[in-house]
Parts: structure tokens; C-alpha cells; sequence
């Protein structure tokens, strides 16, 4: 195991990821991310994305190895407002009656003072876009705005570390367009989770893919994802964005009626 | 045995079960536990039964430490302020037995049923099918939404959710949203139902009893009918 | 709080199956009396689901944990539906769980839908009025009449007599012990149906 | 109104659709799907592409107009094995605890002999890749098989006309593949409500565009998707394979660290 890795703000060394009861679902991984990087993270279904994530949020006890967050071990169980989790179903995520109501919950919980729980919960709301919308049912929200309501309720904790769970899933592209945006503009460092091959390029410099338990590139995302041989062994496809073609041909034309 | 079907297997469950229970003297408990490790093997259900003994032997376990100690006028033996009494070791003796002779036949016959096969058993036997369906579709979600509770315990924890008794009103607020979901889901589930002709179909015939069955259920109304008239006469 | 097999001599047994069927009997009536019945069966089975898996969950009531019994809550949100709900639930916790039994699941039954129907009347007659005090009612009432009929069966049932001190004595330790979970769920109900007054209105059908 | 239309699978004539109590979500919708004819529904979220599924399935009344499938009016409540509906939830469709009980739910409901049932199922598992998955519980099968076991489910009734609401939601790159396959080889009439436009692009010959309670666009898929100007003004965006390009330029390359 390393020290303690004060450089990184997400520092996994030898991390085996896994549910309890069963084989480890990754295993062996080391990777780092620099404080403000954002990295994409690509797999097919149940490659582990999503235990990953539970794991370096310390929700889920690794199997063996190590995770740092801003150069201190996670221990799971231990509440670490560093590290925000957005989850795969907004719903899961927004259990209090009002978006007002959920974005504060994570404040309150932090002992801050009633002027600045306000204001940080106004700049969380402001910065997704989500003011005037305070008082509204979450069940009440559309697809797009529960995702960006998860998000502000990340963001208002002031994480260094946002892990965010195919944040693109169910969006329109209006809605997917704000939120690239909205996630460019960012300072924290991201994790981004996603089938989304286009916006994981738009988002992230850099890209890991994982499959059948382990790392099998890390490298600079126009690389990795334009790699036809690696895409295709690992069930993905290179993004229409990095093909060379001209708008032509590349459709399957239907023989219709 | 292991074709006898959930119907026949319900029916046969209820009528050992009630028969155990009508035991009233331990003059025929031992023939009663004999009988019920019969229909144990019978069934080769060994290693179900034994893996989901151990709850009731604790709950047994508790029973026989504290029933001697505070019931009936007779003293057996005094240990200081403690008194061993027959009359309690007696009714612990008789209850531990029925307890564990019932537990093993039903789970004998019915823990090795998928619980889909119980309700569809339920369901031939005239069970309404408002139960059943209710319970079918029990099943089929309950797995999502515990999973689903799971999730939302584990997002108020990862946003510093408070922990022990404090935590009650984040508890409900959780349980509310879930049961919003859970109705806003149910019209999704109601649409997808009707559109594949939920209720218009005919009511599928049970198939009829085949006649082993007819006849393990004659014998079973015989045993659990001997017993109770052992029980009374010993 | 589920009775087990054997406990109780055979005639409470079958009594309880009994008043359980009239019960379910009445209740089935009164549904069909509905305009259309079949359409609220998959709501009543996702809010069953719902109200099944978080009994399962333990909830932290220091000094320990408890599972919540929700009857009252049932009662509130789904009226005579009730009584249907909880016996599915009752036997289907016997079968995969091995709480309760085979033999008891009738008056195991009356233990929670007679609870369960009085929060409903309960609901109905004073939730509009005091809904908060009809909630914490429902939910901590419920709880109370449910350990009270357990009581009464366990202890009419067993078959030696007890002394009459250790009665008392391990009536009152159940009865405290129970204080904890009456208090947890009154608060529970209270909140839920404050949340869903103001959010849901619709989940409250019954009010 | 119309007379009825012998030579569309659907006709939908001046057709508004909404929730009861609330406005109409689309209003005075006139368009025909000719027998087995591929068309994709595209819009943004809440444009109302499930509400007007649900009332061409006759879950959800009309507000006003009329909805024809194969010439005879849909009446809301009555059951038209003729049109199947795919839900965008998954598992809200398969409510049955096994794949083979979920998939011979429909066909006990129409009164065919249980040799034709049983024949029918193989016939619809096989086509859709399940075979040997029928004893599976439902919620046991992964995202993809979920989604073809909806398909199934609606491809046993037999339907001239089937609705699929989002059918590439929360697939990876490989099951998305397997699935624009077999709705490639459907003979049914298709309606695919979908943000996936290379999805549309590839299963489509034509395409409606929905926004703000009309029609805006009804024509050939790579005509409509290819108008910049068009998709614009509807929250969507020209996909990548219709873009000149040459893989470069087009990506937004975040100033890292
Ligand atoms: N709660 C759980 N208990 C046990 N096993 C689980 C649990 N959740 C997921 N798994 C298993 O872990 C493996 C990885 O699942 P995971 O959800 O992490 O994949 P994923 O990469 O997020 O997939 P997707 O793209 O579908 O979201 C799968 O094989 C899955 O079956
Ligand atoms: N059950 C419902 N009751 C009342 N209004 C509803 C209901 N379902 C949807 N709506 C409303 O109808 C409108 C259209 O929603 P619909 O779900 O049809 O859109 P959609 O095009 O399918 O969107 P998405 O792309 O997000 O699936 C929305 O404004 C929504 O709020
Ligand atoms: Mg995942
Ligand atoms: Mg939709």
C-alpha cells in the first residue's frame, strides 16, 4: 500500500471492488486523478462503473487495496463531504419533498451557519440553473432538471471530487447540451461514468475504460475512444465525432415498403 | 415426492400443521417429531429444513430457559431466588416440540417451492385472485424496491444524513418519496397490464389433483386425525 | 412481533383463521363495492411492496434497532385494502422468512389489520380536523392496540398457568419494550403524512 | 372526422392528447403510418411522445380527433391486440416473475390453443435472442435482455403496429448494436420514440418531429435530421453522421490542468 498521496485528489492503489458475498467485480486497479481533471470512465453494462463509484465514496468496503481522497484513506461508513456521489437514478438521489428541501439537506448536515447554508445553496441552485424552481415537488421535475437538482445537491456540499453516474441518461439533447456545460464549466475534479461516448469527449481529456475486471486503457480520451481495434474488443464503438467521413454512405439505408 | 404439486402441497402442510397443533400431552410428542422427520425425508428436504431451523431453535431455546423458571405451583428444584418448576418444564417441553415438528413439515413441504409456485398454489385453492395477484406482484418488485431503499439510505449518508433515532425524520421523508414513486409506477404497471389484456383472458383451470396426491392427503387427514385421538385417550 | 406455530393451543388457532376470513370476507365485499377494483390492484400491490421492504429495513431506535410494523400507516393510505395487503405480506414473510407460522397466520392477522382498520376510521374521522394528532395516532395507536391483542392471545394461550406476578411483570417488560417502536412510528407517520398532505394529496385517498 | 382507413396500419386525425385535468400536451395531429413502415417520433423531453403512445394504445382517452389502427377507431379501455406497446421503463412492462411466464401473459389473453401459444413464444423469445433465458427471474436479466424481453412480449401478440418508447435507454454500445438489428429485420409497423438520432437514423427511413404541441417536421430521416436550421429551432442537434467532417476540430478540447 502507498502513503499517503497528498499530490491526487482520488489516489486507488491495488483497489478490488466488489459486493459483499460475491467475486470482485474489478480488481487490482491504480489510477490517480489530478486535483480539477476531468476523467471519463467506459464500460459495457456490469463492467462495475457504478460499484466502483460506491466504493471510492466509501459507501461500499473495498476488498483489498486502498482508496485516498485529498490524501486520506477512505474508511467506509466515514462521512467524507469531499467526495459527492451522483447516482445513476436521479430519483434515488432526491428523497426530500422539494428541490429546496434536498439541496439543503446536505448543508445543514455540515454545521454551517443560516446565512451560509442560504447562500451556498442560492449559488448551487443559480449555477444549474435551477432558480425559481425552489418550491417545486422533485417528483414534479422533468427528467432534466432532476439530474441537474442531484448535481446542485453535490455541488453545494464543495466537493473536490463529483463522481457523476451516466449523467446524460433519459436527457433530450437540449437538456444534454446545458449539462456538458454546465459540468465544462467545473473546477472540481470529475468522474464521469457514461454509454455517452460523444459527451464523455466533449467533457474529458482523458479516458479509462475498464471491462472484465481491470483497466484496460487510461490515456488521452481522442486516443483511447479512436482506437477501433480496442473500442470494438471491448463492446464499444469509436464516436461518429472521430470517424473521417463526410456525412455520407455510413447509413444503413432501409430497403422500406 | 418432489412432483407433488404447491396445491396439493399447501393442503397437505395445513392438515399436519393443525394436527401437530392440537397436541396437548407429551405422551405422543415423540411420535408427532418422528412424524415430522418423516415427511422430512420423504420430501429430501434435509438440508432446507436444517438451514432454516435456526431461528425457531433460538426462539425454542429462550422458551425452555424461561418458561421452567416462572410457571406452575410445583418446585423441582431451588437455586437461591431461582425455582425450577415442572408444571413450566412441561408446557416448555410441549410447546418446544409442536413448535419444531410444525416448522419442520411446513418448511419441508413449502420452502422448497419458489415462492411464485406458493401463490400459484394459493391460487388453485380458491384463494381470491386479488390475494394472489397482490402477491405476485409483491414478489416480482420487492427485490427493486429494497434495492431502491437501499439506495436512497445510502444518498443521505453520503450527504451526512444523521445517524440513530435523529435520523427518524429523514427515515419517513425516504419512505415518502418511495411511495410516491411506488404510485406513479403503478399507473406504468396498470397501462402495461390492460395492454397485454390483463382480466380478459379465461381464469386458468388448476390442473385436477392427480391421485398419489389424493392419496398422501387422505393419509395425512388419517395421521393428523390419529393423533389428536392418541393425544386424548394416552 | 409475529406469533410463532405451536405456541397457542389448536382452537385459538383456528378461531383466528376464522375471524381473519370474516375480516378478509367483509373487506373483500367492501372493495368490490368500488367503481373499479381491478384498477387499483397494482397500486395497492407497489405501495404493499413499498410498505413490506421497509419493515425489512431496521430502523436505529437506541439503545437498538426495530422493524417497523406500518399497520397503521397501511390503514391510513389504503383503507380495506388493507386487510387483503397485510395478509399477503403476512404470508409471504412466514414463507421467505420464517416469521410467524403456517398455523397462526390467522390471528396473526387480526394482530395487525385490526390495528389497521382503526387507524383508518381514526384517519378518517379526525384527519381532517387534527391531521398531525390523527397521524401520530394512527401510527403510535396502531402499534399499541397490535401489542395489546398479542398480549391478550399469547397470554390466554399458554398452556400452564403462570403466576400471577411473573404475568404482570412480563406483560409490563413487553409493553415497554414496545414504548420505543409506538413512539418511532407515531413520529414516522407524522412526518410521511405531512410530506404527502402537502406534495401528494392523491396517495391519501382514504382522508 | 375521417372514415375509416383500410390502408394505414395508423391514422391519427386532428388528434389532441393530454391528461385528464390537465391542458392538451399535443393538439390537432394529423399523420398515417403505412403498413410495415419504420418511423421515427423525435422531440424533446415533454413534448409528449409517451402521452401520445399511450393514447394511440388506448390507455389514455383523446382529448379530440380520432385514432385509427387498421382501419378500426381505437376506444380507449378496449384491448387491440393489434398494437403492442414498449415501455421507456423496462421493468414496469415485465411484471410477470419469469421471462417465460411475462412473454406468455399476452397470448393466454387472446384464447388460442396452448399449442399455438407455446408456438408462438418460442417463435418471439427465438427471434429476439432469449432462447434458454425462459426460466429467468425477470429481475435477474440485464438491461439488454430486459429490453428484448419487452420486445418479446410484444412481438408474441402478433401486432401490426408496435410503439417503442426509448428502446436504446441505459444500453451500452454493444446491446444497442444487437437491438438496432433486430428492429432492423421487423416486418411490423414501427414507431420509435427515441433522443438516440443515430438510432433513428439507422431504423427510420422517416422521421416526425414533435416540439411544443405540433408537427414541425414529417419527412425522409435523413432530409429532416440533416436540417440544421430545423433541429436547432427544436432543442435537437444534427447527429455526428450526418456532419461533414474529418474527425477533427469538432470536439471541445477542455484546457486541463
Ligand atoms: N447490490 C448489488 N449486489 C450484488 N451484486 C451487484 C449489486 N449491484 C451490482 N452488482 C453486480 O456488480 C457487477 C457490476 O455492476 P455495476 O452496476 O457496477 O456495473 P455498471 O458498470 O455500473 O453497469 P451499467 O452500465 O449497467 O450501469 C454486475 O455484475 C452486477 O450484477
Ligand atoms: N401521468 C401524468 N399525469 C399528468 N401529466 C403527465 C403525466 N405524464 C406526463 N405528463 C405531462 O405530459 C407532458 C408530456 O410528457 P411525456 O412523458 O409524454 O413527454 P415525452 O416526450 O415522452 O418526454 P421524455 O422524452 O422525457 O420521455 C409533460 O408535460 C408531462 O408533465
Ligand atoms: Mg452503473
Ligand atoms: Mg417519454
Amino acid at each position: 500500500m502507498a502513503g499517503p498521496d497528498p499530490v491526487s485528489v482520488l489516489h486507488c492503489d491495488g483497489l478490488s471492488v466488489g459486493w459483499p458475498g460475491h467475486a470482485p467485480v474489478l480488481r487490482d486497479l491504480s489510477f490517480r486523478l489530478a486535483p480539477g481533471e476531468h476523467v471519463g470512465l467506459v464500460g459495457p453494462n456490469g463492467a462495475g462503473k457504478t460499484s466502483l463509484f460506491h466504493t471510492i465514496a466509501g459507501v461500499l468496503p473495498a476488498h483489498a487495496g486502498s482508496v485516498q481522497v485529498q490524501g486520506r484513506a477512505v474508511v467506509p461508513g466515514q462521512f467524507r463531504p469531499e467526495t459527492a456521489l451522483v447516482f445513476q437514478q436521479a430519483e434515488d438521489q432526491l428523497f426530500c419533498p422539494t428541490l429546496i428541501e434536498d439541496v439543503t439537506f446536505g448543508p445543514r448536515n455540515l454545521g454551517l451557519t443560516e446565512a451560509e447554508t442560504t447562500a451556498r445553496v442560492q449559488a448551487a441552485l443559480a449555477q444549474c440553473g435551477l432558480t425559481g424552481l425552489e418550491d417545486r415537488p422533485v417528483h414534479h421535475l422533468s427528467g432534466g432538471e432532476k439530474r441537474r437538482a442531484c448535481i446542485a445537491g453535490a455541488l453545494v456540499m464543495q466537493p473536490d471530487l463529483m463522481l457523476l453516474d451516466e449523467p446524460s441518461a433519459a436527457l433530450d439533447l437540449r437538456q444534454r447540451r446545458r449539462l456538458i456545460a454546465l459540468l465544462q464549466g467545473m473546477d472540481q475534479a470529475l468522474l464521469v461514468a457514461s454509454h455517452d461516448l460523444e459527451l464523455v469527449l466533449e467533457l474529458c481529456p482523458r479516458v479509462i475504460v475498464i471491462d472484465q475486471g481491470r483497466i484496460c486503457a487510461d490515456g488521452p480520451a481522442r486516443r483511447v475512444l479512436g482506437d477501433a481495434g480496442l473500442m470494438a474488443a471491448h463492446g464499444q464503438e469509436v464516436p461518429h465525432s472521430l470517424t473521417p467521413h463526410h456525412g455520407v454512405g455510413h447509413v444503413h439505408v432501409r430497403n422500406s415498403l | 415426492m418432489a412432483e407433488t404439486s404447491p396445491r396439493a402441497r399447501l393442503i397437505l402442510a395445513l392438515v399436519l400443521a393443525f394436527g401437530f397443533a392440537a397436541v396437548q400431552g407429551l405422551a405422543v410428542l415423540p411420535l408427532v417429531m418422528a412424524l415430522a422427520l418423516g415427511v422430512v425425508l420423504a420430501f429430501g428436504a434435509g438440508r432446507v429444513v436444517l438451514r432454516r431451523m435456526r431461528a425457531p431453535l433460538l426462539l425454542v431455546l429462550g422458551l425452555t430457559l424461561v418458561l421452567p423458571l416462572i410457571s406452575g405451583p410445583t418446585v423441582l428444584a431451588q437455586i437461591g431466588p431461582v425455582a425450577l418448576r415442572l408444571e413450566g418444564l412441561q408446557a416448555a417441553a410441549l410447546i418446544a416440540g409442536r413448535l419444531l415438528s410444525i416448522v419442520a413439515v411446513t418448511l419441508a413441504l413449502l420452502a422448497t417451492l419458489s415462492p411464485f409456485d406458493l401463490v400459484a398454489g394459493l391460487r388453485a385453492l380458491r384463494v381470491p385472485a386479488l390475494m394472489t395477484d397482490l402477491a405476485l406482484l409483491t414478489l416480482r418488485y420487492l427485490d427493486e424496491v429494497t434495492a431502491e431503499l437501499r439506495r436512497a439510505a445510502v444518498a443521505r449518508s453520503l450527504r451526512g444524513g444523521k445517524r440513530g433515532w435523529r435520523a427518524l425524520p429523514d427515515h419517513a421523508l425516504g419512505l415518502a418519496s418511495s411511495l410516491i414513486r411506488a404510485q406513479a409506477r403503478s399507473e406504468r404497471l396498470w397501462a402495461a397490464m390492460r395492454l397485454r389484456g390483463y382480466g380478459m383472458g379465461p381464469e386458468p383451470d388448476a390442473p385436477p389433483l392427480q391421485n398419489f396426491e389424493r392419496l398422501a392427503i387422505t393419509g395425512a387427514v388419517i395421521v393428523a386425525l390419529g393423533v389428536i385421538w392418541l393425544d386424548r385417550i394416552l | 412481533m409475529h406469533l410463532p406455530d405451536g405456541i397457542v393451543p389448536v382452537e385459538m388457532a383456528l378461531a383466528g383463521y376464522a375471524c381473519t376470513a370474516g375480516l378478509v370476507a367483509v373487506a373483500l365485499h367492501r372493495i368490490k363495492a368500488r367503481p373499479d377494483p381491478q384498477a387499483e390492484i397494482p397500486r395497492v400491490a407497489m405501495l404493499t411492496t413499498v410498505f413490506f421492504a421497509a419493515s425489512l429495513v431496521a430502523v436505529p431506535v437506541p439503545p437498538t434497532t426495530v422493524h417497523l410494523m406500518l399497520a397503521g400507516l397501511m390503514g391510513v393510505m389504503l383503507g380495506w385494502f388493507a386487510v387483503p395487503a397485510i395478509m399477503v405480506g403476512l404470508f409471504l414473510q412466514a414463507m421467505l422468512f420464517g416469521h410467524g407460522g403456517l398455523t397462526t397466520l390467522g390471528l396473526n392477522g387480526m394482530i395487525l389489520c385490526l390495528p389497521a382498520l382503526l387507524a383508518f376510521g381514526l384517519w378518517r374521522q379526525i384527519g381532517g380536523r387534527w391531521p398531525d394528532l390523527a397521524a401520530f395516532g394512527a401510527g403510535a395507536g396502531a402499534v399499541v392496540v397490535a401489542v395489546a391483542i398479542f398480549a391478550t392471545i399469547v397470554l390466554t394461550g399458554l398452556p400452564a398457568e403462570l403466576d400471577a406476578r411473573a404475568e404482570r411483570a412480563a406483560v409490563q417488560v413487553f409493553a415497554l419494550a414496545h414504548l420505543p417502536l409506538a413512539l418511532a412510528e407515531g413520529v414516522i407517520v407524522l412526518v410521511l403524512l405531512r410530506v404527502l398532505r402537502r406534495i401528494e394529496p392523491r396517495l391519501l385517498p382514504h382522508g
